[in-house]
């Protein structure tokens, strides 16, 4: 296996605040991989500087054999990396085949497009019966669904998935952790950061752990699945 | 090349700084002897220096962007001029009653936006409305203002047995009350109020949660503001011995802009020295190539814009 | 004093026409500003001094070779790149202050209008009208040429609109608007999307320069008149809001055209604009609510 | 000292806060905790004015503060500190100081009010908050741990009784947040503390009690080894 994504000495800030120390990881081409931590420590800035979302940062980001570090946000998604936030940021006002239209680049042909969207409702049933729908009017999961969606039509080679089961009620967690297993079985690579570790252990290969901004463990699934690692990085 | 504005810049603050400031002094006191043509000039560039401070008040410390000053300043000129040639009383009643109209005005037109919080976008957009039916006003009001003809002409008094309305003696009378408001406010703006306000502008919420009623205290600088630019505005109508329209005119609250950021906001120094030193550069400027004077003016400030938004006082001062 | 005409239904067409026309001409300047407002957050005070080129402009091109139609093409165009190089050159690099982007525009527009000022004096200029001739409608006589400025009115705004609500530029402009982080994460070269909207809306108001110089006079400030109307009525319409600032243009124009009957025009705009003082204060977000581009 | 109760607070169709009742008693460290969106810093807003809540009262030394403005709920003697840093980017950190203890102390709120001199507050405060030998630096070149402190300290130099510190140890380094558990250790039994804050490990080691807030609504309100243990409260923050 290559390494699809590798990540050296990073250090992130907002304004003066420092959130990121010194974070180093790495990601093999189709490994899902997890990064977790209680709220607060640093896991959605992780993914926001990898993206360039942030307002400054240390430390470089290779993307293939490319130092994607300087890009802006835009040429890294167009690199091939689709970025699923936590707030899902859906377009209210826009319909869900707008939402999903949007994230293909102008650059694809018609044919392709409509295949891409098609493809996506396969796979999620209940935007296919609402994508005349607006964004504002799906549900929490729905959403959810949409977000992962519009993340998939680009084809992505490297997934990036900000804790997908935030704030969802536990029935639609259920079906957000079955998307999300029918996903990573797939030839793709998956940076899934999370709190919830115990839904996410049956779907990462390897992971890791986070605390105030810096990564204190990592292992592979069966070492992160042990209870005392749990008690000392995520629970009170 | 930086060491050279170092250097200059610790001249300018240093060892030079109180022979520098003697010098102006001295040249402002000898102005009518050293340029008996330039007096009404000189009295001009003051009174303007004076609403430069003024609006610095709310632009540079209160963060108030108005683009109405003008209105408050032409209040000033209008008041004094109503009074003296409508109702033919005293030059002197026109002061205070000018100020007391521009505090209520300002009072009037501030209070909801200030205590809304309604936002700088919107405040330029409320105050650019404000400002155009002011000026919109001093025409069809043919019978209050005079319209496009404005009110006058009419000389000063005497006071105490000297003639106001000749050059030099306004001169000396507007110096001299210049110097009084513009120390005045520099005492006011040294003192806690001004750092009050410069904290306000820097951190609202921080303020808010420190105890500060932060509408108070803003609402307090633009009524200061509003006052001393009506107070100036009397002052000037006094020189021009005419209120009209073109004291009320976007034209004017474009020129005060541009000596405050020119001069560097914030600063009250720098807008003073900016109004003085412009209106004669423009004074200059005229005889030599007389249509492009403000065309150079807003390239100077496009200039200042991009480049040194902190204008010549921030270039003095330096990052301190 | 003012006299105040009989409205009879003759002239009443004739009025609401005006209206119309001169509503049109409102509409170009506002669509754009809310376009470049409801985009970047710039208030773009350079904007009136854009209708002002595009105005003396087609005058000068009217000079040199007595065509007014290529004149207003010409003008248009170059007013355009001018936008572009304004964009890509100063204007990028204060968009994140508000402050700054006003004054930086306030002071480029100051400039052209004293460039202005400089080569053709102070004094205004007429353009006679390419259509001189008048049509029949409605049962009244009225000008071809007022005609037709509503009639171009009217296509760009079903133009903008379908570009706005039709097209994948539409899309991305919605989605930037609406959020520009989001936008990025979608693949939008959210900095592209800008320099477009900026420079469409400094077309549309050379645009209106051109099409306004047979009408009406022109003089150096007439850019001043123009976007502080403009800006007005982008507040009442809704900031951002495309159809807000059709609506809220042609009223405008209605407005102007009838008050004209009982009031001096002086008054007529001092009453507009205490209105949009009041809709500052009470409901900033206008009448048609959010500011979205894309409906 | 402060006593909430029934406290609610909609946002259109979203209970951010669901009938909390808090109470802190004088002198104590009270901390507050729960997962992401319980509603720890809605329930801060309301308390300190920023937020009118819905229904609920919110009581201290006597009087509701339920309808008052921020600022005079600051001035009564509540003061916070924020998640992000709020300061004076250009002032001295003496200036600071000044500012804070200047309209606590006045009493006559005239503009030319010259103020006195406070040195001797604000050298006590600076000291407390290990800031004695930064205070002639210019906030924004404070080093980002400082900033925090400056921060807390303007919140001590109001002489407030209750004191609400919104995430003091957020962006702090290890050393950092130590010092900031020792200025907040300090101050117990000198104020009424109540602290918000990710760090749990802070949280425990210096809350006499700890109430844990979960969709809005409070989960228990009990001392720190007991919180720990409560399942309840397990369960919500592994998510099970």
């Amino acid at each position: 296996m290559s390494e699809l994504l590798s990540v050296d000495g990073l250090n992130a800030f907002y304004g003066d605040s420092q959130v990121l120390f010194d974070v180093s990881l790495s990601l093999d081409t189709n490994d899902v991989v997890g990064v977790f931590g209680r709220n607060g420590m640093g896991k959605t800035t992780l993914l926001n500087s990898l993206v360039n979302r942030i307002d400054r940062k240390t430390g470089t980001v290779t993307y293939g054999d490319r130092d994607i570090s300087e890009w802006s946000t835009h040429e890294i998604i167009r690199e091939g990396i689709a970025y699923v936030p936590e707030e899902r940021e859906i377009y209210p006002a826009l319909t869900v085949r707008e939402n999903l239209d949007l994230a293909l680049s102008s650059s694809v042909p018609d044919e392709v497009r409509e295949d891409r969207i098609e493809n996506v409702f396969g796979q999620f049933e209940r935007l296919g019966e609402r994508h005349d729908q607006r964004g504002g009017t799906l549900s929490g999961g729905e959403q959810q669904m949409l977000a992962i969606g519009r993340a998939l039509v680009t084809d992505p080679d490297l997934l990036l998935l900000d804790e997908p089961t935030e704030g969802l009620a536990p029935v639609i967690i259920d079906d957000v952790v079955d998307i999300l297993e029918s996903l990573v079985t797939g030839d793709r690579s998956v940076l899934i950061v999370e709190q919830n570790i115990k839904r996410m252990l049956p779907l990462i290969d390897r992971g890791y752990m986070i605390q105030t901004g810096q990564i204190v463990d990592e292992g592979d699934s069966e070492y992160l699945a042990q209870e005392e690692i749990h008690e000392k990085y995520l629970t009170v | 090349m930086s060491d050279t504005i170092a250097d200059i810049r610790g001249f300018a603050r240093g060892t030079a700084r109180r022979p520098l400031l003697a010098l102006g002094v001295l040249l402002v006191l000898a102005v009518p002897f050293l340029f008996p043509s330039q007096s009404d000039l000189a009295t001009e560039a003051l009174i303007f220096g004076l609403f430069a401070i003024s609006v610095d008040i709310a632009l540079g410390y209160a963060g108030l962007l108005t683009l109405a000053p003008a209105a408050f300043f032409g209040l000033g000129s209008y008041t004094v001029a109503k009074i003296v040639v409508d109702y033919d009383m005293s030059f002197w009643l026109g002061f205070p009653v000018a100020i007391v109209l521009a505090l209520l005005l300002a009072f009037a037109v501030g209070y909801i936006p200030i205590k809304r919080r309604i936002g700088h976008v919107y405040f330029v957009l409320f105050t650019l409305a404000f400002g155009a039916i002011v000026y919109d006003f001093t025409f069809v009001t043919t019978s209050l203002t005079g319209g496009s003809d404005g009110l006058g002409f009419f000389s000063p008094p005497d006071l105490f047995g000297i003639d106001l309305g000749a050059q030099t003696p306004y001169y000396y009378f507007t110096l001299l009350l210049v110097a009084v408001v513009g120390f005045g406010t520099y005492v006011l703006i040294k003192s806690d109020y001004g750092d009050v306000l410069h904290a306000t502008r820097q951190n609202e919420l921080r303020m808010r949660y420190l105890g500060y009623d932060t509408n108070r205290e803003l609402m307090i600088a633009w009524l200061i503001s509003a006052g001393i630019s009506a107070f100036a505005g009397a002052m000037y109508v006094g020189s021009v011995g005419i209120a009209s329209p073109s004291d009320v005119s976007f034209a004017l609250t474009g020129d005060v802009i541009i000596w405050i950021i020119v001069g560097g906001t914030g600063t009250l120094l720098g807008p003073f020295a900016a109004a003085i030193g412009l209106v004669f550069t423009q004074e200059i400027l005229q005889s030599v190539w007389l249509e492009g004077y403000r065309m150079l003016l807003g390239i100077l400030f496009v200039v200042f814009v991009f480049v040194l938004p902190d204008g010549l006082m921030g270039l003095i001062r330096g990052d301190e | 004093m003012y006299e105040i005409p009989l409205i009879t239904a003759d002239n009443f067409i004739t009025y609401a026409l005006n209206g119309l026309s001169r509503g049109m001409i409102i509409f170009l300047v506002a669509s754009g500003l809310s376009l470049i407002f409801g985009l970047i957050g710039l208030i773009n005070f350079a904007h009136g001094s854009m209708l002002a080129l595009g105005g003396y402009g087609t005058y000068i091109v009217i000079q040199a070779t007595g065509n007014f139609w290529l004149g207003l093409i010409v003008s248009v165009v170059l007013v355009t790149l001018l936008g572009f190089a304004l964009e890509r050159k100063l204007l990028y690099w204060i968009y994140d202050e508000p402050l700054l982007g006003f004054l930086g525009t306030f002071g480029i527009g100051l400039v052209i209008e004293e460039a202005i000022a400089v080569y053709f004096g102070s004094r205004s200029y007429t353009v006679s009208s390419p259509l001189p001739e008048s049509v029949q409608v409605l049962g009244v006589s009225y000008p071809s040429y007022r005609l037709f400025v509503i009639l171009v009115g009217a296509l760009v705004a079903l133009g903008i609109g379908a570009l706005l609500t039709k097209t994948r530029l539409g899309l991305e402009i919605h989605a930037t608007a609406n959020r520009q982080s989001t936008a990025e994460i979608l693949g939008v070269d959210t900095a592209r999307i800008y320099t477009i909207t900026f420079v469409l809306g400094t077309g549309l108001a050379a645009l209106a320069g051109a099409l306004t110089a047979p009408i009406t006079s022109m003089y150096p400030t007439i850019g001043l008149d123009y976007i502080t109307m403009a800006f007005l009525v982008i507040i009442v319409g809704g900031m951002g809001s495309f159809k807000g600032s059709l609506v809220v243009s042609l009223i405008v124009g209605q407005i102007i055209a009838f008050g004209w009957l009982v009031l001096a025009p002086t008054y007529v705009r001092i009453l507009i604009f205490a209105a949009a003082m009041v809709f500052i204060l009470y409901k900033p977000r206008g009448f048609f609510g959010k500011p979205e581009v894309h409906e | 000292m402060l006593t909430v109760e029934g406290l609610t607070k909609r946002f259109d169709s979203v209970v951010a806060v669901d009938d909390v009742d808090l109470e802190l008693r004088e002198g104590e460290i009270h901390g507050l905790i729960g997962p992401n969106g319980a509603g720890k810093t809605t329930t801060v807003n309301l308390i300190t004015g920023e937020l009118s809540p819905t229904s609920g009262t919110i009581e201290f030394d006597g009087s509701d503060l339920v309808g008052l403005s921020p600022s005079s709920i600051a001035r009564r003697g509540i003061g916070r500190s924020f998640q992000v840093v709020q300061y004076f980017p250009d002032m001295t950190v003496r200036k600071h100081l000044h500012l804070a203890v200047r309209e606590s102390t006045r009493t006559v709120r005239s503009v030319l009010d010259r103020g006195a001199d406070y040195s001797d507050e604000i050298q006590e405060v600076a000291e407390t908050a290990r800031l004695e030998d930064e205070l002639d630096t210019i906030a924004k070149n404070l080093p980002h741990g400082q900033k925090r402190f400056l921060d807390i300290a303007m919140v001590l130099a109001m002489d407030s009784k209750v004191i609400l510190f919104d995430e003091p140890a957020a962006g702090l380094n290890e050393s950092e947040t130590n010092e900031v558990r020792e200025i907040l250790e300090d101050l117990r039994g000198d104020y009424t503390i109540l602290i918000v804050e990710h760090d749990i490990d802070l949280v425990r080691a210096i809350s006499d009690r700890i109430t844990v807030l979960h969709n809005g609504a409070v989960l228990t309100t009990d001392t720190p080894d007991n919180v720990v243990e409560n399942t309840q409260v397990r369960e919500v923050y592994l998510g099970e």
